[in-house]
């Protein structure tokens, strides 16, 4: 058992699958000599070599697509696309070509890869450096999407994603690099599809993902302590696949479903799953369900702006308290 | 050159001119297929384009890799795939090579080679970047061939490609179909460069190759280079292959866009026409080449009754091969 | 008063808003000497001529890149691109420029152009031509989204879309292109983030949009005729600014939700609006919110594959009269 | 050219000493106010790099449009935006040009002609293009100058802005400051030929223009020259500048990659350095040289005092300005 940070276990998990598998293949920007500009995947270069960690020229569309051409035809490949918004640049790969390979070809072709993306705010980066993009990723069939919340998860979550066989997207936390956790020794594989009951409680279900867990857990000891409301707080961890059992079995014990996100409001994963909820477990709801969400507004530069934006462990006590106390909006 | 053993040869001849009469006849077959409203969706045809897919083909050897665009027939063909299978899929039958599921813009079959048949433009150079890749990671000798057009030329995956392919010295052949335009606008009205292509090759360190692309003896002979090039591990070539489609861009399109004659100096120069003469003047018997033809026709009618008799594919497909596990569930 | 189709309504929009304003200009593949793969702008070029209606190369950035950049500084630029699908290779313009221009550089720039596409399937060309991407667009905060289901929404919806001083992506359907409508004579100016009720209805609402408005309206004179099921229609039209007011007074009136999407299930339209009303208009329910959508899967080329992925006038019946008479799935 | 009245003249030497040198100032001015703390984000200093912004800026008319990357407050100072309204928006500040909404990544002035900053690579070179069209559009003479690094070279949109730019014959100057590094990884590592933007060049027909970037006089010239192309509708110019940042890339980096030495001798090539002795060459008077830095000096400490005692830019901002209307409504 050791204490990792979250970028460490980055680096680890990625060690751990390269040590197993031969193909697993390493590529982007400054990832191998300098270690990354997060500094996650350190260490990578000297350990497995030049060819199977590799520094690429700032061309996102060659990462993906090399990436792509390699996991069709043998290989593993893991691709960094530095900052969660670069997604945009090559989002062809991403919306048009992974996902869409396999069923294409009526199975004669699979993209098995994994693209890595330093997700998220709170770094006061701005408008094009700091988006929450699971949303961009979810919508698109034939993908997988996963964005851990712990040094633990990263790690496990990593592995599961390396070895399967469809192309998923890792959603890192920029802003969690730096966060502490114990990762035990040892392999670790933990599986996709999962979600995680992190808090049990029984009057209200709270989802939270990445960076939103932590700050969804301290609202819910608040509002224990200051309003007798206890909540459970899952940790999605999976948006695809959707452990839907987890999420609805909360939802129709509890009666009431919050959802917590980082990214802009519209069609984040929150409306999908208070979608499913509305229309599967509608009759065990007993009020609203809300989320609580950044406004659809582009991110500030600004650090109390910036810290105004994203959801924070008062807002939603502040919120989920005021909804459970019956006052509407 | 003009002796019955020059560095070709009568055997490959025949080959080279047997895939351009098949590939002919296969894709003039198609368009009659969409008259007859049996080709559904859109198609690309490769008409009067034969010499490169069988210049490039008769280049290759097993092992090596296609990348296609949507006017993929051609290359697909060349590599050894049925007509039945070819048609199939443009018929959206059962019998295709995808089944239905892909439809005529991405025609695959992976025994033969073909890696996919990619619809939005540019996006297969990457790719087939990455297949070299794994060729040269793991040590293997094959090589990966990507084929676009001279339109395809302009995109930023194009430049991003070109660039990464050299910088890794990767086993991959860019071809060019330079067609002289991109749907219905001439490239030279939108392109920096006269040669799409060749002009640019200098640009990423590459040699300039602009060859005639209606002459399957001129494509084999630099696609030879290019894959002992690519072999001996000394990286990519750009292959710029000048030619030009005698029907439409799809099959909407009446290619009204034309400047009168044009079509007319090139039907003159059509592939399979020089290809036929050229044959003669190395002294293979007339009786040698009708007999390919005539076969081509026997194959593509006998294709065509598989189809016009093979089943829609069964509904179930409709949900099959999202992911891995064969399904399309996203949710427990 | 003439009849035109939705093919020629494009083109007669964008012919109104450039007579009217020398600031107006078109660009985009093969849009200007022929008119366009659709045949949705034939004749602009030869009337406003080389300069205001311009071919351009297979460059989507550029494309994109240069409407903003002439945006920006005084032009009302409309740019094509072809297929809604190829949003995908220039999607940094979509979701990391033109949104978030203004609001970073705190209101000195402003990007006022249009992004037309062709959206949405039916025509049997498989999975990298057929999508319908409003959720890409609706997604992105600081855009405006639109999406007509008719000639004469085309025209005013095309104006309204000009003379906005925002961004805004306007997609056209494909498969509507046919489709023929009366449209007045005369100039028409539509106003953006105003849904219409099609058809007024007590039981239930059903929201629909571009294609899946005939089909919704289809369904619902079925589920009057055959089940007794009074049904609203709404046509959603815009989807940014969204028209909240009379889509939830529609459902506080008739107590019952339901969206016909054609895009893939997950993160649609349609999740957005079930979440709002899940959270605002909750005690006005009286029963599940259900989306009917194409399945969470790339479509396929062969027809009766897509047609069985779509949603249909039969579909669409079939599962509000279930979902009417409790049956919950 | 050593004479007084050369082509360039005493006032613009003047002039271009005085840009680098407050740039220079500002630039080390951030980095000790991000010591502090007092820089929130991110920043890239042009350290080394000031020649460029002098010479391009000094070469521009007023109504010409700057169009910057991320390290872009060396060319929005150059245009004379204030160094408090620079320093205001890497604090973050209320008195910040964009009152701290978009940071260190987003310097914008209109007022100025600086059209923003991009901070996505390659972004901003289709746009650059657009604003260009505008101007030709509408008759106008403005010329867009568009700046970016070595490694921008390498992604798709440099390469479809780069052949639009010239099949429109538009008035925009594509500068390259190339520094030899993208972030952390030399360029040379990463890029198939040696010069990556001038041996580009001829990929869009343009002429090949690799000059000495750290040499204001050199930059100053180039730029006249392509301005005066631009003006005429001769359409745009590719500029290579060789140059080098003194400091690494951004602020959380220490630049360990480099080889040893290389820092040195390119301190040896220091802009301002080269400049100081430029002038004295020119026989200007040491007096007036030292003028210029005590006058860069004094504003820049009082605008860091201002920048200090500003306050924080107001919560209510963080919902203004989303859409044209000065708010964030998406709905009604
Ligand atoms: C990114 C993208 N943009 C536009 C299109 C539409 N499109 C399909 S084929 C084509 C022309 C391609 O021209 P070229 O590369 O010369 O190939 P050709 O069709 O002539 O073989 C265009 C513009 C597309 N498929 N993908
Ligand atoms: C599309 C995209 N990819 C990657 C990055 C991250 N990034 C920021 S600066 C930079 C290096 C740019 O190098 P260069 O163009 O040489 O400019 P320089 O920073 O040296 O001035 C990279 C990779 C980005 N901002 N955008
Ligand atoms: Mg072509
Ligand atoms: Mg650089």
């Amino acid at each position: 058992m050791a204490e990792l940070t979250y970028r460490d276990a980055v680096a680890r998990g990625i060690a751990q699958e390269m040590e197993r598998d031969e193909r697993v293949v390493f590529l982007g920007e400054d990832v191998a000599k300098a270690g990354g500009v997060f500094k996650a995947t350190v260490g990578l270069y000297e350990r497995f070599g030049p060819l199977r960690v590799r520094d690429t020229p700032i061309s996102e569309q060659a990462i993906l697509g090399a990436a792509m051409g390699a996991a069709m035809t043998g290989l593993r490949p893991i691709a960094e696309i530095m900052f969660a918004d670069f997604a945009a640049v090559c989002f062809d790969y991403i919306a048009n070509e992974f996902p869409k390979l396999r069923y294409m070809t009526n199975g004669q072709l699979g993209c098995p890869l994994v693209v890595r993306t330093g997700n998220g705010g709170g770094a006061r980066f701005g408008a094009q450096h700091s988006q929450s993009i699971e949303n961009w990723t979810m919508m698109i069939p034939g993908l997988k999407v996963v964005a851990p919340s712990s040094p633990l998860d990263v790690v496990g979550l990593m592995a599961a994603a390396v070895r399967d066989d469809n192309p998923v997207i890792f959603h890192e936390h920029k802003s969690l690099y730096a966060m502490k956790g114990e990762v035990p020794d040892g392999e670790i594989v933990d599986s996709l599809g999962t979600a995680k009951i992190l808090r049990p409680g029984k009057d209200a279900t709270i989802l939270a993902l990445a960076m939103m867990v932590p700050r969804a857990l301290e609202a819910a000891e608040a509002l224990a302590a200051q309003h007798g409301i206890d909540c459970e707080v899952i940790d999605v961890r999976s948006l695809v696949p959707l452990d839907t059992q987890t999420i609805l079995t909360s939802v129709v014990k509890t009666g009431r479903l919050f959802t917590v996100e980082e990214n802009p409001r519209l069609c984040g994963w929150g409306a999908e799953i208070a979608s499913i909820a509305a229309d599967e477990v509608f009759w065990d709801l007993d009020g609203p369900i809300v989320r609580i969400t950044t406004p659809h507004i582009p991110l500030p530069a600004a650090d109390h702006l910036e810290d105004l934006a994203i959801p924070n462990a008062a807002r939603i006590a502040e919120r989920v308290s005021r909804v459970m106390n019956g006052s509407q909006r | 050159m003009k002796g019955k053993n020059d560095d070709i040869g009568a055997d490959k001849r025949l080959e080279m001119y047997r895939l351009q009469v098949e590939i002919r006849d296969c894709e003039k077959r198609a368009y009659d297929l969409f008259l007859q409203n049996l080709v559904k969706g859109t198609s690309h045809l490769s008409l009067g384009q034969e010499a490169i897919a069988a210049g490039v083909a008769s280049a290759m050897q097993p092992g090596d890799l296609s990348f296609c665009t949507y006017r993929g027939h051609a290359h697909t063909l060349a590599r050894g795939v049925p007509m039945e299978k070819v048609l199939g899929e443009l018929m959206q039958r059962d019998n295709g090579l995808m089944r239905g599921k892909g439809g005529s813009m991405h025609l695959t079959s992976i025994e033969h080679g073909v890696m996919g048949s990619y619809a939005i433009i540019g996006a297969h150079l990457p790719i087939a970047c990455g297949a070299a890749w794994r060729a040269q990671y793991l040590g293997k000798t094959d090589v990966s061939v990507c084929f676009f057009g001279d339109g395809t030329t302009n995109i930023g995956a194009f430049h991003e490609a070109l660039n990464f392919a050299v910088i890794w010295k990767l086993p991959v052949i860019f071809v060019c179909e330079n067609n002289l335009y991109m749907e219905y606008t001439p490239i030279s009205e939108v392109t920096a460069v006269p040669h799409p292509a060749g002009d640019r090759a200098a640009a990423y360190g590459l040699d300039r190759i602009v060859i005639d692309g209606n002459d399957a003896d001129v494509v084999y002979r630099t696609m030879q280079a290019a894959f002992t090039r690519a072999r001996a591990g000394e990286g990519p070539s750009l292959v710029e292959c000048l030619t030009y489609r005698h029907s439409g861009h799809s099959r909407a399109d009446p290619a009204k866009y034309r400047p009168a004659g044009e079509l007319e100096e090139w039907l003159k120069r059509d592939p399979v026409k020089i290809y036929r003469a050229r044959l003669a003047e190395f002294g293979i018997a007339e009786a040698a080449i009708a007999a390919i033809e005539q076969e081509s026709r026997r194959k593509l009618d006998l294709a065509t009754e598989a189809c016009k008799a093979a089943p829609m594919p069964p509904v179930e497909l409709l949900t099959t091969d999202v992911y891995a596990d064969g399904g399309w569930a996203w949710r427990n």
